[in-house]
């Protein structure tokens, strides 16, 4: 089972990524976007089924290891196996 | 308060609310005491809305204001001829010759550091080169003096990594070599680390910029970086002890971002090559409110800015957000009228924000509208001059213990005990962090980490067809161990060995920045070991001539009430005119060592507050090694004079763990050995004899181990001089240190464990 | 020899080696800026090291976009020679001058170390004709995103066609875990070519060997046989 | 209206910071988990609302910037504006 964890800088925190691509993009001659913002994925493949348990120790990774929660926030997606 | 932030973001009333009247408990939430709370409205003959109260509480915060150490810092010696420009300004200059300055500053950023240690050191340096960079110079070296807790556990690794990753990831990006420092641990440090940046510039003597605001009406001018919300009141945290609910301090973290900071540092630097610049000041802790605040009030003048016209990144942002927030890669600065036009150019080219917001008034008054009406109006003087300063009692505890050796048993030996020095982090390599920093850029740096007691960067340009041109020597150096049994010694030991390192790399010390980290100075013997470093700096620095140019403060260094260990750091900086003459810490065959500083009589080695004490014991005891001011001196004259006349190959001096750890250091990387001469008591001793471990450990100060291929030469010169001296023995291409009948030490097996214990600590 | 310095916002390597070509040129380059649309024909153009635009999105990805590179690849097919150094390669391969990626280092860190390098047998190119084929150079590298990546298929390509143009090789007397290759790129590869040899793409920084007080002078010794063969 | 574009390695192309993410999360207990790879995610604000305009343009700036083809993959998410 795969799962992916989205990790997004908080609301606030400044993105200096986001805006450097954002520059480049309108250099380029992409107006129409107006804010860029960077984030992480993690893909995680589990090689058990329980979903409620995978979902409980993705979190666990999250906190402990995976996110910076200082300043980044998460989601946990459950994805079928392809 | 905590209502009203939340309400902060979802209501766009709040700039209305937060110029609402505040009362004492708001005061008391921004971290001020009830009799600063009265003191202010006192001052300002009315009650203070929350824009106002916010730049006062960070005006008088520790951090900004020094309150507990003023009154002490001012007994430092500060003056000498050689010094252009001492504490007070944003980093400190001194002459170097041919029409050049050297502009440094040490600064901290320890709470930041542990709260999000990438950020937080990252932020550190750029906050420090800015520093740099403010007063026209241009960076050429970073050093970082870090501190950390017990090495075993899996915070402390977590914290050194992102340290480490953040100091690289600021420098390096940023294209300034780091080229030295130092790594403690102690647990004292667990729930508190340490991590001060060091700066070195080089500007031209009559242009050095300086941050007192000239001229009503010129304009105020903003560049940089756009101000987000982030890190609204750092200077006050930075000055508040840790608790368990600091965590909710989070959000404030700032994010440096290196890119913007190069653009900023090259801008500022072609804008400074025009007349444009009047005054300048970055915009550090308390963001635009000290910059704004400092500059009229060393100008003796007022300010007036109009916040709407400040760059915002967020929408909404109130007067109280604008002025305390610590966004970075941001300065302020007063322009020639006039030449607003040409300056914006330059800015515009670097793709950064360039905003008239104000100018320069005469009422001696900070007024900031926002939004057309009047969001602050407050007199300037109380916030700088009338800052509280408090003579906080103080004890100067000395631990005078002496550590009789004849009650130490030992049941190692002298392979045992190395063996555990070198796997100690403590005294192991420190590879595993340096190679992570980019020492090499900018082209100038002859010897960084591992290769000489200080870094040697050469100036710029100064070489040219006839000569490989001349060099600056920087160090920085604290044993927090010794200050704690002893915050006198302790500060004096700190200063020698800085310019002991100074001298060992070839140069003649010049001058000091400081860091003093300490825990909470409303505790009497925490306060007393603030006075008693400040009193062992001042008269080590006074002896050697070296005046503090600049330095920096960080209290409340305390977790749940535990302190960390006093940790006053020097950050030196030497000057060598030949930087041929640059020496290395790596002897070569067929040199001989010798110690300056140590005679044939001496045997019992200092063991109080050793690294041996705490390897047999497991703990630090007793008195620290004695500092003997004259005597420091005299071995650093002397061998600056056998340097001079080209006698010298090699140089190291004698710190941590003693003199045969300095011995081994100085043959490893050239994988030599040597047979080690003892002196006559000591011959025959066994391997497990205590007077034999205390010569070869002991921690005696006012020592150099230097290494020549002129002994003759050098030893008529020594006795001529009278300088005391103990000749260790010829270095040969063997890999083993010999002591005569006592034992062989592989070097290769030390030198193993020496380079690896940290990396693999850290894998 | 008209040499030029390609200088990107970000670029912190350019001062470095505008000095080093100044040594061995005896001439200052011309400092091109990232936006330049024209600038005059030249001999060699290099591009140095540093974090363009911050390294952020990849490395080299937004100075890659910049309105120089047309230029500079106007330059190429002219025949004109251009060196990438660290960023400036990272650069390349962004623009597509030069095939593979340049990855993170294999043990995530920036490293910043003394390396050797091994001239291997190429095609016939300025930057490697004047070195004996397998003679070793002592110059450092400084970087975080250097492992050369590339599929098995263009490794073997690269091979075949002699456009490998150094390795990083073990030195013999050390004693140490240290992996001789510091960031783990595919077969050992430190620098590659063009498919005509004009272009060279490299990790370690010669312009910081060139100095007997500092880092040596391989660095010196490399800059000065290129230059020499490019003007042929 | 926000577009999400989500970027993952090409299969086969070595993934160092997954791998290191492996390793630390099994040194930390958690085994369940057989293979860790590492995307990036580029959020970006859009000021116009044709759905179909924004694919367009996010395709071609994914070609031209976002993406380094050689190696990476991309998908283009469109998000409700919250
Ligand atoms: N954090 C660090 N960053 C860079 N270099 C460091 C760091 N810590 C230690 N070093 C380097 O390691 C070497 C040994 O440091 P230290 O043991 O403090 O030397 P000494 O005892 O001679 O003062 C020095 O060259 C120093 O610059
Ligand atoms: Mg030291």
């Amino acid at each position: 089972m795969r799962v992916i964890v989205n990790i997004s800088l908080k609301e606030g925190v400044l993105d200096p990524q986001g805006q450097a691509i954002q520059n480049s993009l309108s250099n380029l001659g992409f107006n129409n976007c107006n804010n860029v913002r960077t984030g992480k994925q993690i893909i995680l493949d589990f090689q058990i089924d329980d979903k409620e348990q995978i979902i409980t120790e993705t979190k666990k990774m999250c906190e402990s290891l995976l996110v910076n929660t200082v300043i980044e926030n998460y989601d946990i997606q459950l994805e079928k196996e392809t | 308060m905590k209502v009203l932030k939340k309400k902060l973001y979802e209501d766009n009333k709040y700039e209305y609310m937060v110029q609402q009247e505040s009362n004492l408990e708001t005061a008391i939430e921004m971290g001020l005491t009830q009799e600063e709370f009265n003191f202010i409205c006192k001052k300002i003959k009315k009650t203070p809305n929350k824009t106002e109260l916010g730049i006062f509480s960070a005006m008088f915060s520790e951090h900004c204001s020094y309150k507990s150490s003023k009154k002490w810092l001012k007994t430092l010696p500060t003056q000498a001829p050689h010094v252009i420009q001492g504490p007070g300004e944003n980093a400190g200059v001194i002459d170097i010759g041919d029409n050049l300055a050297a502009v440094f500053k040490i600064e901290s950023h320890n709470h930041p550091s542990f709260i999000e240690p990438y950020q937080g050191s990252a932020t550190g340096v750029g906050g420090i080169l800015r520093d740099v960079f403010t007063m026209g110079a241009r960076p050429i070296a970073l050093l970082n003096a870090i501190r950390f807790g017990s090495p075993s556990k899996p915070l402390t690794k977590h914290l050194l990594s992102g340290v480490v990753k953040g100091i690289g990831g600021y420098g390096n990006c940023i294209g300034i070599p780091t080229v030295g420092g130092e790594t403690n641990f102690d647990k004292s440090y667990d729930g508190n680390i340490l991590v001060n940046a060091m700066a070195v510039g080089i500007a031209n003597k009559d242009k050095i910029f300086y941050s007192a605001a000239t001229g009503a009406n010129n304009p105020v001018i903003y560049v940089g970086a756009k101000t987000g919300r982030d890190g609204i009141h750092g200077a006050t945290m930075a000055s508040a002890e840790f608790t368990e609910s600091s965590s909710e301090k989070r959000p404030t973290v700032q994010v440096g971002d290196p890119f913007t900071g190069k653009l900023l540092l090259e801008a500022c630097l072609e804008l400074m090559n025009t007349d444009a610049v009047l005054s300048i000041q970055d915009m550090g802790a308390a963001g635009l409110t000290s910059s704004s605040v400092e500059m009229a009030s060393k100008g003796s003048l007022g300010m007036f800015l109009d916040l709407d016209l400040v760059p915002t990144r967020e929408e909404q942002m109130t007067s109280y957000e604008i002025m305390l927030s610590e966004s970075q890669e941001r300065m302020l600065m007063i322009l020639k009228p006039g030449s607003e036009e040409k300056a914006k150019q330059i800015f515009d080219k670097w793709d950064l924000d360039f905003a008239v917001i104000g100018k320069v008034t005469e009422t001696g008054r900070l007024i900031l509208t926002k939004n057309g009406s009047e969001a602050c109006n407050i007199p300037i003087s109380p916030l700088v001059e009338n800052a509280p300063e408090y003579d906080r009692p103080y004890e100067i505890i000395k631990n005078e213990k002496f550590i009789d050796l004849n009650k130490n048993i030992v049941n190692q030996t002298i392979n045992e005990i190395l063996v555990q020095m070198f796997r100690n982090p403590n005294l192991a390599s420190k590879k595993w962090i340096w190679e992570q920093y980019d020492c090499s850029v900018m082209g100038d740096t002859i010897l960084s980490s591992g290769q000489s007691d200080a870094a040697i960067v050469r100036i710029h340009g100064s070489d040219k067809d006839d000569s490989l041109g001349k060099g600056l020597a920087i160090t920085t150096d604290c044993t927090p161990r010794y200050v704690k049994a002893n915050p006198i010694e302790g500060g004096m030991q700190a200063v020698c060995e800085a310019a002991r390192n100074i001298a060992s790399s070839g140069a003649k010390p010049l001058a000091i920045t400081n860091n003093l980290n300490f825990g909470n100075p409303e505790k009497k013997e925490i306060m007393g070991e603030i006075v008693g470093s400040i009193k062992g700096i001042s008269s080590a620095a006074a002896f050697l001539n070296t005046p503090i140019v600049s330095g920096n403060v960080s209290l409340y260094n305390e977790t749940n009430g535990n302190g960390i260990l006093p940790t006053p750091v020097i950050g030196m900086v030497g000057i060598i005119e030949n930087i041929e003459n640059s020496l290395e810490i790596n002897a070569k065959e067929g040199n001989t060592l010798l110690v300056l500083g140590q005679s044939e009589d001496f045997i019992e080695g200092w063991i109080g507050s050793s690294i041996y004490q705490e390897i047999i014991h497991d703990e630090f005891d007793g008195a620290p090694p004695p500092i003997n001011l004259q005597n420091e001196k005299a071995i650093i004259d002397i061998l600056l004079n056998l340097n001079e006349q080209k006698l010298l190959s090699a140089a190291h001096d004698i710190s941590d763990g003693g003199l045969l750890p300095n011995v081994c250091e100085m043959l490893f990387r050239n994988n030599l050995g040597l047979d080690l001469n003892l002196p006559k008591k000591l011959v025959n001793k066994s391997n497990k004899d205590i007077l034999l471990h205390s010569w070869c450990f002991g921690e005696d100060q006012g020592r150099i181990i230097v290494a020549t291929n002129e002994l003759n030469k050098v030893k008529s010169i020594l006795e001529k001089q009278e300088i005391k001296f103990f000749v260790l023995g010829t270095v040969n291409s063997s890999s083993n240190l010999n002591i005569k009948s006592v034992t062989t030490i592989s070097i290769n097996d030390i030198k193993y464990i020496y380079e690896n214990s940290l990396s693999s600590i850290m894998s | 020899m008209r040499s030029g310095v390609a200088i990107f916002p970000g670029s912190n390597c350019d001062r470095d080696i505008i000095v080093a070509l100044k040594k061995v040129t005896k001439k200052i380059p011309l400092k091109l800026w990232h936006k330049d649309k024209e600038f005059p024909n030249l001999d060699l153009i290099v591009i140095p090291g540093g974090f363009s635009f911050g390294d952020y999105l990849r490395c080299g990805a937004l100075a890659a976009r910049s309105p120089i590179i047309e230029n500079i690849k106007n330059h190429v097919s002219r025949g004109g020679a251009l060196l990438g150094i660290c960023n400036g390669f990272q650069i390349l391969i962004e623009a597509g001058i030069l095939p593979g990626s340049l990855i993170r280092n294999k043990n995530l860190l920036f490293t910043c170390r003394e390396t050797t390098l091994e001239i291997q047998k190429t095609i016939k190119s300025p930057f490697t004709e004047g070195f004996e084929l397998g003679c070793h150079l002592k110059i450092p590298v400084a970087h975080n995103e250097g492992n050369y990546f590339a599929p098995k298929s263009l490794l073997d390509q690269l091979s075949s066609e002699g456009r490998i143009a150094f390795k990083y090789i073990e030195e013999k007397d050390v004693n140490s875990d240290i992996d001789y290759n510091p960031n783990g790129s595919c077969d050992d590869i430190a620098g590659i070519l063009s498919k005509n040899g004009r272009v060279l793409g490299m990790m370690p920084h010669p312009e910081r060997a060139i100095n007997s007080l500092h880092g040596g002078t391989d660095g010196l010794k490399f800059l000065t046989k290129c230059i020499e063969n490019i003007v042929g």
